[in-house]
Parts: C-alpha cells; sequence; structure tokens
C-alpha cells in the first residue's frame, strides 16, 4: 500500500495522460484483460497482451510494489515450469533435457500459458495501482453514487494502516524492554507473538470503536451529505464505461457459448 | 439571583448493560446558556460517561439504560439526536480516533463536518481556515493528519469540532497530550468561546480561571457544584482533588478575601492580596 | 437488549452499522500486520486471516464475510493482484468461524482444534479449483509444492495432489490462527465484545 | 549512588534531520526530570539507554560498565523503564499475570515470582485489582500497572517517560510517593515530563535538552533562575512562578511551600 500512501501525500497539480482515465474505467480494463488472456491458448496472443498492459505501465511509472509483485510471481511461475515441464500428466514430448532431466513440451506450454494470464493480471492491475490515489477513488465513487459506509468499507484500510504500523513498532520496542524469550519451536515463536498482538489488536479495536462513535457524532450519514469534486477532469467516461462493460459481456458470453458448444 | 436555567439535569442515573452498579447516579445540576462547566474528578468518577450523555452517544450508539430527564439549551439529546447532534461539537479522550479515516490533509479532516452537512463549498473554505487558525493549525492545513503529534492531532479534533459554528461544545480532556504552552493557548481560547461549554480536565488551575461552574464527580455522585469559588473553598477530601496554586499560595500566606474565603484564580488572590494588606 | 446467550436463528441477520462499519477495516488491517509480523518471524505460517477470524466472533458470519472478501480485494489492488480471487476463499473461512463459533466451537481450547479442522476444509475445498485455474494447481509455498511435484510425478491426479497441497498448509494455518484468535478474543474487555456484538442482535 | 555517562554520543535517524550529539554528560543525582520541547532528544536518550537504539558512536556506561557489553538481562537488571502509553504493552488476562510475566524474563522461581508480583501491585495500590483483566482497569490504574512491572523487577536505574501525563491527582501523589521511595532506596530515576510544576517541586535535578543536545544540568533552583534560558529551549516556569511575577516578584520559586518559606523568614 505503500505506493498509494505516497501519491496520495503528494497530489500533484499537473495530471498526466493517465489522470484523464476514471478510476471504474481503469478497474474494467483490468477485467477486460484478464477475460482476453483467459479466452485464448495462444502464446502469441498472450505475449501480445503482456506487451500492450506492460508498454501501459512503462507509459505511467513502474513502482517498487508492482516489482516486488511481479518478482514473486516470475519465481512461482519459474516453478510451475519445472513442475509442469516434468510432471504434467499430458506430457509426450521432449522439449528439451537438462542435466539428464526431460522437460516436456506439453507441460512448458501449459504453465507458460497459466503464467501469462497471471503476468497480465499483475500488469494491468498494477497500471490501476501506480495511477490512482486513495482519495481520488473515495471521491470518484462517492460521485457515482457509492454510498459513504461502502466507500469507508473499501478504503479506509490503506488509512488506517500506516497508523497500525506505528503502533505495531511502538509495542514491539515497549514489549522489548521488558525481554523476550529466545525462541525456538513454533510454539514458542506463536507465543512470542502474542505480547504484540494482543495490544495491537485491543488498540485497533479501540479505535474503531471511537472512531465509529465519532463518524455519528460528525453527522457522515447525514442526507445533506455532498460529495467531494475529484482533482481531475476525466474524459470519455459513460463511454468507456459502456464500451467497456460490453466488451467483458461479449467476452463471457462467448467462453460460456464454446462451452456448450463442447456439449453439443 | 433569578437564572435562566437553560441546562438541566435531574436524577439522571447511567447503567451499562451487564455492569453491577451505575455509572452515574441521581444527578441533579443546572446551568446557564453560554456557561463553561469544568467537569473534574478521579478516574472512574464518571466523567466520561457524562461527556457521552450530554452528547449523545448514550445511549443513541452506545446502549446503556438512561434514567431521568435531562435538557440542553432547550433541546433533548434523546428525543431527535440528528438535529440535536448539527447543534453539538464533541472531542472524545483519544485524538486519533477521532479522525475521518478517509482525509488527505488537516485541510480535508476539518472540512469532513461540513461537508456532511452540505454546506457550500466556498463556505467551507472560509470556515475550515478560521478553525485551524484560532487551533493554530493553518501552517499544517496541507500536510497529511498521521504526521501530526498527539497535540496536534487534539487541535485538530478541537478544530473539526468548532467548524460547525456549534451552540454547545463537549470537550473531554482535550489537553491531555499538549505541551505546557499548547495548553495556555488552548484556555486563553476557550474563555473567549460563546458556546455552552462542558469541558472535562485535570488542570484545576486553567479551569478556575475560566470556568463558570465547576462539577465535581466522585463514584458517579454528582457531589459538589458551583463557582469555582464555592466549590474550592469547601473542597474535601474525599474527591481526591488538588487545591488550584491560587488557593493554596494564599492559604499558606494567609490572603484572605474580604469574605474570609481564600481566592481559587490570579484575579481573587490580587483582590486577596489587597484586601490582607 | 438481550441478555440471554447465544440465539442461532440470528446469526444471519445483518445490518451494517456504523460499528460494523469501522470494525471490517479493522480486521482487515489485522490480517495484514498478523501476515507481516508471521513474514518478519519466518513463521511456516501466513496468519493472514486473524483479523477475519476475529471480526466473524465479534459480529457474525457476514461481517467476517466481508471482512474477508474487502481484505483480498483491497490486497490484490495494492499489493498482489492474483490475491483478489482468493477473495472467495475469505468468504468462505468467515462464514467458517462465524457459524462456528456462534454454535460454541470457539468455547474451549479442544473445540477450538475441532473448528480450525472445518475451517481449514473449507479454505482448501475453496481455495484447489482457484489454485489450478491460476498456477496449476501450486500453491506458491515451497514444502506444499514439493508435495504437490511427488504427488503429480507418482501419476496423483491434479486434484488430489492440489488439494492435498493446499490442505497441508491450511491445517497448520488455521490452526495456529484460530488458537491466536481464541485466546484474544478472550482477553478483549467485555464492553468492546458488547459494543460489536450489539449488532447481531 | 548508580551514575550515567554519556561520552561523544552521537546518533542519526535514518532520512531525518535530527541530530543527537553530546560530548560529555554525567547524570549522577537519584531524581533527575529530563525537560525539553517535543523533538528536543528526550526520547532518544532513553531509547539509547535502554539498547532499542544504537549509538552511531560514543560511550554510554551505566556505573563504569559499558553499556553494549551487558547480556539483555544484566541490562534488564540495570535499567527499566516504562513509556508513555501502558496500552504499548499490557497483553495479559490478569494485573498479576502482567508484573510476573517481567519478572519472569529475570528469574526462574514460580513461588517468588507470584510474591514479588503482588509486593509491586501493593506498591501501586492494585493489590485489590491483581486478578483483573488489565484492560478493564482506569486509565490511570493501567498507568500504575506497567510502573508495578518495572519495579518488581527492581533494576538499579528506572527511566519514566511522561508518567504523570493522562493521571488523576490521586495516582499522581502515589507515583510522586513511589519515586521518592526509589530514590531515598539507593536507585537513580530519570522522568522525561512536560509538569515543570512537579519537575520544580520534587525533583532534585534538572536536565533540559534542544535540539538533540544538554544545554543545562543542575538544581531546578539555577534552572528556573535563567528566564532566558528557558525562553530559549521553550519552557515554561512553573505556575508559582508566572503568578509570582504577575504580582511583581521576578524571584524563582519552586512550590507553593518554597514560596512561603522566602516570605516567611
Amino acid at each position: 500500500m505503500t505506493d498509494q500512501r505516497i501519491l496520495s501525500e503528494n497530489s500533484h497539480p499537473k495530471p498526466r495522460w493517465y489522470n484523464t482515465i476514471d478510476p471504474i474505467t481503469k478497474l474494467l480494463m483490468i477485467l477486460d484483460f484478464s477475460l482476453l488472456s483467459f479466452s485464448t491458448h495462444r502464446l502469441l496472443l498472450e505475449a501480445g497482451f503482456i506487451s500492450v498492459t506492460f508498454l501501459l505501465l512503462l507509459l505511467s511509472k513502474v513502482s517498487p510494489t508492482t516489482l516486488k509483485a511481479l518478482g514473486f510471481s516470475l519465481f512461482l511461475i519459474l516453478t510451475m515450469l519445472v513442475i509442469q515441464g516434468l510432471f504434467y500428466s499430458k506430457n509426450q514430448v521432449v522439449l528439451l533435457t537438462i542435466l539428464g532431466v526431460n522437460f516436456y513440451k506439453e507441460g512448458i506450454i501449459y504453465a507458460a500459458t497459466l503464467g501469462s494470464r497471471v503476468l497480465v493480471i499483475i500488469l494491468s492491475t498494477g497500471f490501476f495501482m501506480v495511477t490512482t490515489s486513495i482519495s481520488e477513488n473515495a471521491k470518484y465513487l462517492e460521485q457515482t453514487g457509492l454510498s459513504y459506509r461502502t466507500i469507508y468499507l473499501l478504503m479506509s484500510v490503506c488509512y488506517i494502516l500506516p497508523e497500525m504500523m506505528r503502533n505495531m513498532h511502538k509495542i514491539q520496542m515497549a514489549q522489548k524492554v521488558r525481554g523476550t524469550n529466545p525462541q525456538k519451536t513454533l510454539m514458542q515463536k506463536l507465543k512470542s507473538i502474542l505480547p504484540v498482538l494482543i495490544p495491537l489488536v485491543i488498540k485497533t479495536l479501540d479505535q474503531s470503536m471511537e472512531r465509529s462513535i465519532s463518524l455519528q457524532l460528525r453527522g457522515f450519514n447525514n442526507p445533506k451529505r455532498r460529495a467531494l469534486a475529484t482533482p481531475y477532469h476525466y474524459r470519455l467516461a459513460p463511454l468507456a464505461h459502456i464500451s467497456l462493460t460490453m466488451i467483458a459481456i461479449l467476452l463471457i458470453g462467448w467462453q460460456i457459448w464454446s462451452k456448450i458448444n463442447l456439449f453439443l | 439571583m433569578v437564572k435562566n436555567q437553560s441546562i438541566s439535569l435531574k436524577n439522571l442515573s447511567v447503567k451499562y448493560p451487564g455492569s453491577t452498579a451505575p455509572q452515574l447516579k441521581q444527578m441533579t445540576a443546572q446551568a446557564d446558556s453560554g456557561q463553561i462547566i469544568g467537569i473534574v474528578g478521579n478516574s472512574r468518577s464518571g466523567k466520561t460517561t457524562l461527556c457521552q450523555v450530554l452528547s449523545g452517544v448514550i445511549p443513541t450508539i452506545i446502549s446503556a439504560k438512561v434514567s431521568g430527564t435531562y435538557t440542553l439549551n432547550g433541546h433533548s439529546p434523546v428525543d431527535d439526536w440528528p438535529a440535536y447532534n448539527q447543534l453539538t461539537g464533541v472531542v472524545l479522550q483519544n485524538p486519533a480516533g477521532q479522525l475521518s479515516g478517509l482525509a488527505d490533509t488537516v485541510a480535508d479532516e476539518i472540512a469532513f463536518d461540513l461537508i456532511n452537512q452540505g454546506i457550500q463549498e466556498a463556505v467551507i473554505t472560509k470556515r475550515v481556515n478560521q478553525a485551524a487558525m484560532q487551533m493554530g493549525l493553518t501552517a499544517q492545513l496541507t500536510q497529511h493528519p498521521e504526521s501530526l503529534s498527539g497535540g496536534q492531532l487534539q487541535r485538530l479534533a478541537i478544530a473539526s469540532a468548532i467548524a460547525t459554528d456549534p451552540q454547545i461544545l463537549i470537550l473531554d480532556d482535550p489537553t491531555s497530550e499538549m505541551d505546557p504552552v499548547g495548553r495556555q493557548q488552548f484556555f486563553n481560547w476557550l474563555a473567549g468561546v460563546k458556546a455552552t461549554t462542558f469541558i472535562v480536565s485535570n488542570e484545576i488551575d486553567d479551569l478556575c480561571e475560566i470556568a463558570d461552574l465547576i462539577w465535581v464527580l466522585q463514584d458517579g455522585h454528582l457531589v459538589a457544584q458551583g463557582t469555582p469559588h464555592q466549590v474550592f473553598n469547601h473542597l474535601s477530601a474525599n474527591w481526591q482533588l488538588p487545591a488550584p496554586t491560587s488557593f493554596q499560595l494564599a492559604q499558606k500566606m494567609n490572603w484572605r478575601l474580604p469574605t474570609s474565603d481564600f481566592p481559587v484564580n490570579f484575579q481573587e488572590l490580587r483582590e486577596a492580596i489587597h484586601a490582607t494588606n | 437488549m438481550k441478555m440471554q446467550g447465544l440465539n442461532h436463528a440470528n446469526i444471519w441477520r445483518f445490518k451494517l452499522t456504523t460499528a460494523t462499519m469501522t470494525l471490517i477495516p479493522a480486521a482487515v488491517g489485522i490480517n495484514y500486520v498478523a501476515k507481516a509480523l508471521a513474514e518478519g518471524l519466518k513463521l511456516p505460517v501466513w496468519l493472514g486471516s486473524l483479523g477475519t477470524f476475529l471480526a466473524s466472533m465479534l459480529a457474525g458470519p457476514v461481517a467476517g464475510a466481508i471482512s474477508g472478501f474487502i481484505n483480498n480485494v483491497i490486497y490484490g489492488l495494492t499489493l498482489s493482484p492474483i490475491s483478489t480471487v482468493y477473495a472467495i476463499t475469505s468468504i468462505g473461512i468467515g462464514v467458517a468461524v462465524g457459524v462456528l463459533h456462534a454454535k460454541g466451537w470457539f468455547s474451549s481450547a479442544s473445540r477450538v482444534f475441532v473448528s480450525a479442522l472445518i475451517i481449514a476444509i473449507v479454505s482448501a475445498v475453496i481455495s484447489t479449483p482457484l489454485n489450478v485455474i491460476f498456477w496449476g494447481g501450486q500453491t506458491g509455498i515451497a514444502w506444499g509444492d514439493s508435495l504437490f511435484a511427488l504427488l503429480v510425478a507418482n501419476h496423483a491426479p491434479v486434484w488430489l495432489a492440489s488439494f492435498i497441497d493446499e490442505f497441508v498448509l491450511d491445517i497448520l494455518d488455521k490452526v495456529c490462527v484460530a488458537y491466536l484468535a481464541f485466546f484474544i478474543y478472550r482477553q478483549l474487555p467485555q464492553r468492546m465484545v458488547r459494543f460489536f456484538g450489539d449488532d447481531q442482535q | 549512588m548508580p551514575q550515567i555517562e554519556l561520552t561523544q554520543l552521537q546518533y542519526t535517524y535514518p532520512q531525518q534531520s535530527f541530530r543527537l550529539a553530546i560530548h560529555h554528560q554525567v547524570l549522577s543525582d537519584s531524581l533527575i526530570a529530563l525537560v525539553g520541547q517535543n523533538g528536543a532528544g528526550k526520547s532518544t536518550i532513553f531509547k539509547l539507554l535502554t539498547g532499542l537504539l544504537t549509538a552511531d558512536s560514543g560511550s554510554i556506561k551505566i556505573n563504569h560498565q559499558e553499556l553494549s557489553d551487558l547480556t539483555p538481562k544484566q541490562r534488564l537488571k540495570l535499567i527499566g523503564i516504562t513509556f508513555q502509553n501502558p496500552d504499548d504493552q499490557l497483553f495479559n488476562a490478569t494485573a498479576q499475570k502482567e508484573v510476573e510475566w517481567s519478572l519472569s524474563q529475570v528469574m526462574a522461581n514460580k513461588q517468588q515470582i507470584t510474591l514479588k508480583a503482588k509486593a509491586a501491585l501493593a506498591k501501586v495500590g492494585l493489590e485489590q485489582q491483581a486478578g483483573e483483566n488489565p484492560y478493564d482497569l482506569s486509565l490511570s490504574e493501567r498507568k500504575r500497572l506497567t510502573v508495578a512491572t518495572v519495579l518488581a523487577v527492581d533494576p538499579l536505574v528506572y527511566l519514566f517517560d511522561e508518567p504523570l501525563m493522562s493521571l488523576d491527582w490521586y495516582s499522581k501523589q502515589m507515583m510522586t510517593k513511589i519515586f521518592h521511595q526509589l530514590a531515598a532506596s539507593g536507585h537513580q530515576i530519570i522522568t522525561i515530563t512536560h509538569d515543570m510544576d512537579w519537575a520544580a517541586a520534587e525533583f532534585e535535578s534538572l536536565s533540559v535538552m534542544a535540539n538533540g543536545h544538554f544545554k543545562f544540568s543542575g538544581t531546578p533552583k539555577a534552572f528556573f533562575s535563567n528566564r532566558s534560558l528557558i525562553q530559549e529551549v521553550g519552557l515554561l516556569p512553573p505556575k508559582i512562578m508566572t503568578i509570582a511575577e504577575k504580582l511583581g516578584d521576578s524571584r524563582p520559586y519552586l512550590s507553593v511551600e518554597d514560596y512561603y518559606r522566602q516570605h516567611s523568614k
């Protein structure tokens, strides 16, 4: 959540090209790209989707969080290539042999297809992650008519978390100077997190109680509440929403239709 | 003396479900609108519960058994709470828990109450700036609320409460995390406030300078009410409260007012010295 | 105010009160912090559902399910995109904990173990198809995946191998989380339990 | 009498401009109030003394022993600390167990632990609450409980960070009494506080910090005589001095008692 945090702090004055795309359009883009990548088995097409989403990300900005997410998935994809290349149940044709171990073509292709899909999702979500701030999302969602309650549920954790992390740090310090027993077994380690977790949970829940009272005192559910304007001017939002939704419906419909055709 | 008793509590009792003893017991008290009422007492004496009743948090948000009658400035916190709530500004004990949870800047945070009331944006900006100025937060308006210190968070909570220009202010220990200079500034500001103000505080000296009335709570009972002068001239050891510094000094030096009472704030202290010499 | 104990018919009645509204993001935050703590201590478990457990125990299965759902959506949109799809698993966990807690299966240490088993099964049953769709059956945890590789190499069906991979990981994780939640819940002050529990009545 | 010696001590927080730099400072009085504005470096000193932070350079000696040479257990027995917010540390099911937990870090005898914990709770007036959930206690009581966790271990040096903050009067009186008892029995107490009335009236010595340096160390009387220094470090004199000044008397007074003594001569 660190990147969104930084973005929200310096809400910069000059809008870049991606600021003219509204958050819902970006979310629908994630959906469409994911559906596209799931509707094909052709690796060439997948490579195309990866390139497009990667380009989107490059043209906006690359953040450490996205890189971290990518790094983790790339590692998993690698193990997938190994496991499936070795043991996939439909393996027949040997693709290559390393140190006398056979890697099969079918398994490698299967793993590559799955891996590509994952990458498309990560890259398209990464685009959303780096180009919208929490407050922009919150304001836009409220403008589109979502209730403050729902927005609070979805967004406030991003605001609470930094405070929780700070509290956790304070608690860890306070417990450290009271002494810590050496831990070896899983049981000991689990016990050792209780001195941190219990104060943290109680503090966090206490704050939730207080916030719940405070929000009501401050009149958040007053019917007169007016949504704030978003910082950016969005272009063609309704058109983008309709067309992207149509694409999504078509893709899902096509998938269902081809599945039904299998049985006919 | 004829009093316009527009704050009136009659036999007010409060008991949380599941607890054995009531938190407030048969409280009866009066005050005028526009007065500053200092609420003092030891911990567990019922100060926070009283603030919650006065703001309507009990029983509207926290369930509890409430009996007796109470009205503030002619309004009841129970009859139409949303309407009553618009008349009040409330600051709770823990400043961090009062943040809206969805504001990027101090300005947005102060504006929250105003946005909820559907006020025009131009008016909001003006009110936010005013409230921030009164609490000395103008330089922090564009900062993230997270970056504030405990004392600054308390001032932010107060700024948010006064931005809507409430008739009634309810402040539960609003200076606990402020440094001495900040606390002094706050009490100087409070002295000039027009709204009816209830303030819970351990700062006896400051309360005696600015409060019109002091309510002393002990174990859920209202054991004393009156002007700071009356209350501290009849201080009981059972209440476990300190006397104000002026009082302690005058008592040591035997500086008495013409009524032979001791002074409780600086102005009275000067009178007492004058009367003694 | 209802004073007698558990009323089984009531646990599904749900209204998003303000108390629950502030509880849910806190639960998501607890999930996140617990996960970070487990990673920091290099524990072989995730602990990332601790907040969901507590939300279910405090405010019922629906609150827990929403916590779980939002947890994965937020996690997916900010840190790890694929975790969004496991929102379904989190919903399952939230519901299972809420029901088990309401039926008294979190009342003693021995009962908690049974609860943890049931929750682990629920979690593994929902996660397995997702693991197969996205990762060919793997979980991404080294020793679980080596088990998976071993099973697949010995011609076990992918579904079974994947379920076993997920379940062995889940059982350890859910037992740990269930006991942590059990200890923490017992230590919560009564005013807190009452405040968040009021919603169910 | 314990003695803390800081020599050429330097510490810089990563990515922050604040820098602590202490040329040479000896803290040897038994009751020391550490005062200064927010960000002056008071908490940093505490964190360095408890090993939560490691200095970039320089040395910290407690009773001529280098702090970094101590084992964690030795350090616990030498130096104990309570923080501002009691809720940052309480996690046990009862007050009694909370104190016992701290004791179990330095000793093994269960029977002794139980007895020592009971005695510590009695010292802070919580013997009646021994079986209660710490979070069911009031804030003042919770704060006293954290003091009991340190009292039980009985270190040579006590560090208290804002021990009076949000305490009621009764608890403040009790805390003051405990401090004096500790000092009388050969312990050293260093307390961070914003409460100048308390620092002036009850403490033997004041150490004043500003911008990461020690600006003053000496008696409260000497410090409060120096008005320009008080202003320079951003502090206020005790209330009694403000009252006296408004009455046209600008001499330093540490308490009402002090004023009375000087005027009845």
